[in-house]
């Protein structure tokens, strides 16, 4: 059997698993729809397995094949494939996602239990990852697009699963709309390219025509590799495209585990690293798109030194996690950015599931200033928790020392401009080792809360639901979301899935250590044997300084962060007195909303009002014009009040028209 | 005078093969009046329907017996010509009136209006657009326009009992005569600047013996390109659109939604590329510009609307901007993706309007968005269908609508007006607003009350009906829903093979031999 | 002689008929001015049929009367409907579908 | 030639310029005093709103109508008529073929009862 056919049969399956679920969910009984949906992802991920394995067994060169199902499109100007294309980097990201997917699928068996949209769940988690995996694996920038768009509609249904919490549902459409934002930009990426770089749509046409087409820095090809970055940053939620991960933590845990950490946002970078030619054509793109990642990667790690929320902290850190991601593969640190891409999802999942547990532990509640003293009580969750939080400060010898130090020595070593990038990185590592144990220590140490005392009594506590956000009331008896909770100590998939994820996350750096080590590098390089970074890797030597470097760094703040909440809690309290300032701008996560609000939302409603005045006094004498929405107020406020229903201002609007029309022509008369 | 009228006179040489299906409807029409004479239950409910369901399974035969690839042969004297373009179009004019007679079976507007003159309009007005198809020729055209929209006028107004209904047609009717009145003056003009009324003879005649700038021939373009454009409802020619699709009974608003705009573009498509198409340079721009115009007007307007079929009606503004952009272009590829697109708009649009028929008739609402709440687990088999709809109108990858719009923007950008493409997808995404709210409602609603009498274990459960209505189950009109599910199914399925579709657009894109490739 | 004084007469008319329509609001002075436009494009026709000397024109203009004819019964026709529900005879009472 | 139209153009859009101008200002600026004769439309005298109490013979509509439809579609005859000789036989198939359209529409008005006066 060759690659691609494995490759179809990673597709084929979780397909099949969305179908058989969501069409014959009356006729499964209690967990069976949960053990159906994870055994069809494993399924896939055994194919990709079966993938590589076949394609490791050919040359170097020769480690690409793409396979054609049927024609998509084929006429006059367009021919696209319903094809896909099988190469190390499609089949990395087949794996990671679909070996994560799988854990996350485990995890949920249990914690969805008692909620009454189980098998609906597990229909939309299989479609989701049926949609990941078409991204990845897309033949041609038009199945990426649809599979893009796929998972955009996924993540939508997912966020607001719980569809009875008005903020869930709110927040879903917040996801889409800004997805959607980036799917539009992707599209005309897309026709940019294909008008430009000779009518093609697979991959590797489009960067043998750019080369060509294009010299370097050629504006129009800046101007495709800005829209790829603007798709890119709305699906991996980059500054300013990011407002929408933390709202998406009204989704159930393991969604934002698997969506929002995992698998989906991570689908920017690999676009950028799929598009990798482009981006080396045109270094001035690279260089503005890696400015924002670094801003990003700052940015949001100092937001989660402020917030209290478990759940959007873990949030924010994902958002600066992917920033450095995209710093990498946007500055040609490819294996580092891919590298970090794996690390990341281990101990990110991780951290993510823990959460849910002591969610789960608190009957709902997420704020930590509530929490505490949950390490006697839970002790597997307390573990394997420490060690995400190791993996994500990148404190020796966790898995995510290796890839993230990997990304910065590059960066070091190619120097100036990205020399600075790389010091914004290591600031913000500091600052993310302070921020990993903050959430540690708030949680697991400390005085123990009544829920933390009834459970080491042996029962879990049963706090009436209230939405997390809005703090109202929640009716259980629909179940959405369901009654009881469940905590990892006592639902063998949650610590099996756990468990494994917290192996991966201490041992997963071993594929890249430097000098020792090449694994992934030599895997991943037929992909990038193009790139002209593919020899600037730095010497063994200076990227185990950058590593001690980088141990230093998160040595330093995790112990900033014993002091502050062991040795002498209170202490963040009188940072924050002496500069209320930061304290407040962290806290608004630097208003960036509010900034939308005033750059957007309120002119535009003011120009609604305006136009609104002007065409009820104009036109209509006092019809009312009612229900526009703000953002195009102004727009639908003059469309309908023209709509007033009068036969005689129609007939007016249509001669007007008319009269617009016949001036032009006699214009063209006249000259 | 007389002199003249001998000097032009010949017996017709007339192509009865080519003309069948046209008889095959116009006939069917004169049948149905007669057969609405007998009294009697029967002959009312089952023998009139019938008979149009037969007339236009015979056109349907008939045009496809006479579909030969890339040949375009005149019936009438060069009045008519038969040409994949026309036939492929007619087909979509045919379809479109079967699904019309399964959504009026059991509307009230056939019960107020009688089923004779209700069906025997539509076949009126279908034969009218089968005219419009294959019209070659000025008089033609105009007599095309006639026929579809005198019946129209009336169905509009035929659920008499309702006031809105009227209103609808009184309002389609003056509006609607002005249109036409412009279209007349301008043909007018363009035949007092040419000398000619056929097609042909008016494109050999601009640029040779007519000047492209002769104001007597811009004017009558810009008149003509008026009257056109409220056909189509295009913006600022739109105005009624919304106001008539709401009063109009539903079915008949389906019908007009689909059938009225595909014989708009069809007229457009030939009156611009053959014809006028010598003087593109001079109307492309503003055509362009009323394109662009009608995105935003359409795309906006249908924001923030709570009646269905008001906001499809906006919805339908914006669909003819994206699909004049195709007009705009003026290739053969053009041409294509603007066929195509009519084609998947037939899909997409009547299994929505199927699915506000069989709501309207149950809920309280009406026609309102709320008559949607919790459609998703009330029955899920209205629920699909509207959600494939929607996803396929806001050009979701995947679907018919999307594929659509992929091939206009193909089309626009191969044909220099890469940003006419930009419009369309920058409509698109705002177009997903009102078309996600729709969605929305059906599946993130909760649910009111238990359906009566269904079984415990499925969950069923509708809006509370005035008193209990068998129709409140979907299967209670099994038409409508049939016709929904195959549109949907057919909108899915296009939107994953749409390669057989390509090659018939391929087909009626070589029919204008005027235009490059 | 030259056709200009007819299309300046049947502009005019044209121009009536659309000024009227715009105007009034008894439906049945709307059609007529309705049919004033019609008429306009018909004097229109007959006048250029005149200068090129060929009977297109004409014919035109004989289809455009029954069309004409037509459109006005049918408007008839629900003017009466409408008169039959007790609508106040005005088209600007006819503003109930909006928005 | 064609320079010469340009004067109509700028004349077109000072017009109209103006015009809406002035409509404008009035509806911003103008004082309102309405009272019911101001609100009345001018119509050269005609009532512009048909009272309730006002007799209308529904029935003398239908027959004017049926009347104008029949009355009217005879001018197709016209043209055949002029063309009889030259058509030869297809105009006699025509004309039969236009006849007996226009009896269908009879029988059925008639069917229908419309032709009874009420």
């Amino acid at each position: 059997m060759s690659a691609t056919a494995w490759g179809w049969l990673v597709l084929a399956f979780p397909l099949a698993g969305t179908v058989v679920i969501s069409l014959g969910w009356r006729a499964l009984p209690g967990r069976m729809a949960g053990w159906l949906g994870s055994g069809a992802i494993l399924a896939a991920f055994v194919c990709a397995v079966g993938a590589t394995v076949k394609l490791q067994k050919l040359a170097p060169h020769a480690r690409h094949a793409s396979s054609t199902l049927f024609d998509y499109a084929h006429s006059a100007g367009i021919n696209i494939g319903m094809s896909i294309y099988v190469d190390p980097l499609s089949l990395f990201m087949a794996l990671v996602v679909s070996g994560v997917s799988f854990l996350i699928h485990v995890y949920s068996v249990s914690y969805m239990t008692s909620d009454r949209g189980y098998s609906r769940y597990f229909a939309y988690l299989n479609y989701f990852v049926f949609s990941m995996l078409l991204l990845v694996l897309a033949g041609n920038i038009i199945i990426l697009i649809v599979g893009w768009a796929g998972v955009g509609m996924a993540s939508y249904i997912l966020i607001s699963f719980w569809y009875r919490r008005t903020t869930a549902t709110a927040a879903g459409m917040k996801a889409f709309v800004m997805n959607v934002i980036g799917d539009v930009a992707l599209v005309l990426a897309a026709f940019l390219l294909w008008r430009h770089a000779g009518h093609h749509v697979s991959f590797n046409g489009i960067f043998a025509g750019s080369k060509q087409a294009f010299g370097t820095n050629n504006g129009t090809l800046i101007a495709a590799c800005l829209l790829l970055t603007v798709g890119a940053f709305a699906k991996s939620a980059q500054v300013p495209l990011h407002t929408w991960l933390p709202d998406a933590m009204e989704g159930p845990t393991p969604v934002s585990a698997l969506i929002h950490a995992a698998t989906m946002v991570t689908a920017g970078v690999y676009l950028i690293a799929r598009f990798h030619p482009l981006y080396e054509l045109a270094p001035t793109a690279a260089d503005i798109t890696a400015g924002f990642a670094a801003f990003t990667l700052f940015y949001a790690a100092t937001c989660a030194l402020a917030i209290t929320d478990l759940k959007r902290i873990i949030a924010y850190s994902t958002i600066s996690q992917i920033g450095y991601m995209m710093l990498g593969v946007s500055t040609g640190g490819y294996d580092g950015g891919l590298f970090h891409l794996m690390t990341h999802a281990f101990f990110k999942a991780l951290l993510f599931m823990g959460a849910g547990s002591v969610i789960g532990a608190m009957a709902g509640i997420q704020d930590i200033d509530r929490m505490g003293g949950f390490r006697k009580s839970m002790r597997f969750t307390y573990v394997t928790f420490v060690v995400g939080a190791l993996a994500l400060a990148s404190f020796p010898p966790m898995s995510g020392w290796f890839s993230k130090d990997e990304i910065l020595g590059f960066d070091v070593h190619r120097g100036g401009y990205y020399l600075v990038l790389a010091i914004i990185g290591f600031a913000a590592a500091l600052i993310t080792a302070f921020y990993s144990f903050r959430m540690v220590f708030r949680v697991f140490h400390g005085a123990a809360v009544p829920e933390a005392q009834s459970l080491e009594r042996g029962e879990l506590a049963h706090g009436e639901h209230l939405n997390p956000m809005t703090g109202e009331h929640e009716d259980t008896d629909v179940g959405f979301p369901g009654a009881e909770h469940h905590i990892a100590e006592r639902e063998w998939p949650m610590k099996f899935a756990m468990s494994i994820l917290a192996v991966l996350a201490i041992i997963g750096g071993i594929v890249g250590i430097p000098g020792v080590t090449h694994w992934l590098r030599n895997f991943l390089d037929p992909v990038f044997a193009d790139s002209k970074f593919i020899n600037t890797q730095p010497t063994d030597t200076s990227s185990w300084i950058g590593l001690v470097v980088g141990a230093g760094i998160a040595l330093a703040g995790i112990t900033i962060a014993y002091v502050c909440y062991i040795r002498q809690p209170g202490t963040t309290g009188r940072i924050a007195a002496r500069v209320p300032a930061l304290q407040r701008l962290f806290v608004n996560r630097w208003y960036w909303d509010e900034l939308y609000d005033a750059l957007f939302v309120r002119p535009s409603a003011t120009l609604g009002n305006f136009g609104r005045y002007v065409v009820e006094r104009a036109f209509v004498q006092g019809t009312l014009v009612g229900g526009a929405t703000r953002i195009v107020g102004v727009g639908t406020a003059i469309a309908r009040g023209l709509e007033n229903g009068y036969i005689r201002a129609y007939a007016v609007l249509m001669l007007l028209g008319f009269g617009g029309l016949g001036l032009y022509f006699l214009l063209q008369a006249a000259f | 005078m007389t002199t003249l009228l001998i000097a032009a006179a010949k017996a017709p040489v007339i192509d009865y093969k080519g003309i069948s299906p046209l008889f095959a409807v116009a006939g069917g029409a004169v049948i149905v009046l007669m057969a609405a004479l007998i009294r009697g239950r029967f002959a009312q409910r089952v023998l009139v329907p019938f008979l149009t369901v037969g007339a236009l399974g015979a056109a349907i035969g008939l045009s496809i017996w006479n579909w030969h690839t890339g040949d375009s042969r005149p019936i009438v004297e060069g009045a008519l010509a038969i040409d994949p373009l026309a036939l492929g179009l007619s087909l979509l004019f045919y379809i479109t009136g079967l699904a019309t007679v399964a959504f009026a079976w059991r509307s009230r507007a056939l019960r107020e209006s009688g089923t004779g003159e209700f069906f025997g309009l539509m076949l009126g007005s279908i034969a009218g657009m089968t005219i419009l198809g294959s019209a070659e020729n000025l008089i033609t055209l105009f007599v095309g326009i006639e026929l579809l929209s005198i019946p129209l006028y009336v169905m509009c107004a035929s659920d008499v009992r309702r006031e809105t209904s009227l209103e609808s047609g009184l309002k389609y009717l003056v509006i609607g005569s002005v249109g036409s009145a412009t279209l007349l003056y301008g043909l007018a003009l363009i035949y007092g600047a040419t000398g000619h009324t056929g097609f042909a003879e008016i494109n050999n005649a601009i640029g040779n013996s007519v000047n492209l700038t002769d104001p007597l021939l811009l004017t009558g373009i810009a008149l003509a390109a008026a009257g056109l454009a409220f056909k189509a409802s295009v913006a600022p020619f739109h105005a009624w659109t919304p106001d008539v699709y709401e009063g109009a009974p539903t079915p008949v608003t389906a019908f007009m939604a689909v059938a009225t705009k595909t014989a708009a573009f069809a007229v457009i498509l030939r009156f611009f590329l053959e014809a006028l198409v010598s003087a593109q340079e001079q109307w492309a721009p503003a055509l362009a510009a009323l394109a662009v115009i009608t995105i935003i007007v359409g795309n906006v307007g249908a924001i923030a609307q709570n009646s269905l079929k008001r906001m499809l009606a906006w919805s339908g503004v914006a669909q003819a901007g994206y699909m004049l952009a195709g007009v705009v272009v003026g290739t053969q590829l053009g041409l294509q993706a603007t066929a195509f697109y009519l084609a998947m708009y037939l899909f997409m649009n009547l299994a929505a309007f199927g699915v506000v028929i069989a709501r309207e008739r149950v809920s309280e609402h009406g026609d309102g968005l709320k008559s949607l709440e919790g459609l998703g687990s009330a029955s899920p088999l209205l629920a699909w269908p509207m959600t494939i709809a929607m996803l396929s109108l806001a050009g979701f990858p995947a679907t018919a609508g999307f594929i659509g719009k992929f091939y206009l923007i193909s089309a626009a950008v191969d044909g220099n007006w890469a940003w006419l493409g930009v419009m369309i997808v920058v409509g698109s995404m705002l177009s997903l607003v009102y078309y996600l709210r729709v969605i929305a409602v059906m599946w993130m609603t909760p649910l009111k009350i238990e359906l009566p009498g269904r079984p415990r274990r499925a969950r069923r459960e509708v809006q509370p009906v005035a008193g209990w209505s068998p129709e409140a189950d979907p299967r209670a009109q099994p038409e409508v829903l049939l016709v929904t599910l195959i549109m949907a199914a057919a909108t899915i399925f296009f939107g994953i093979v749409p390669s057989p579709l390509f090659h018939l657009a391929h087909d009626v894109g070589t029919s204008i031999s005027a235009l490059f490739s | 002689m030259n056709v200009t004084w007819y299309l300046v007469l049947s502009a005019f008319i044209f121009a009536m008929g659309a000024a009227g329509v715009l105007t009034r609001r008894n439906p049945l002075v709307v059609l007529l001015c309705l049919e004033l436009m019609l008429n306009a494009g018909n004097l229109a026709l007959i006048a250029f049929s005149r200068m090129w000397g060929n009977a297109d024109g004409q014919i035109f203009a004989l289809v455009v009367m029954v069309v004409a004819a037509c459109e006005v019964v049918v408007g008839l026709g629900i003017i009466v409907g409408i008169f039959r529900r007790r609508i106040p005879e005005d088209v600007d009472a006819l503003s109930e579908l909006r928005g | 030639m064609l320079k010469s139209y340009f004067p109509v153009v700028i004349f077109i859009l000072l017009g109209a310029g103006v015009g809406t101008a002035f409509t404008l200002l009035n509806n911003v600026l103008g004082p309102r005093r309405p009272n019911p004769v101001k609100r009345e439309p001018y119509e050269c005298g005609l009532p512009s709103e048909v009272k309730r109490n006002f007799r209308f013979g529904i029935s003398f509509y239908l027959i004017a109508m049926l009347f104008i439809l029949f009355d009217i579609e005879v001018i197709f005859l016209y043209p055949v008529a002029i063309q009889l000789k030259a058509l030869g036989t297809f105009a006699l198939v025509e004309t039969v073929v236009f006849i007996a359209l226009l009896l269908v529409g009879f029988v059925f008005v008639w069917r229908r009862g419309a032709l009874e006066w009420r």
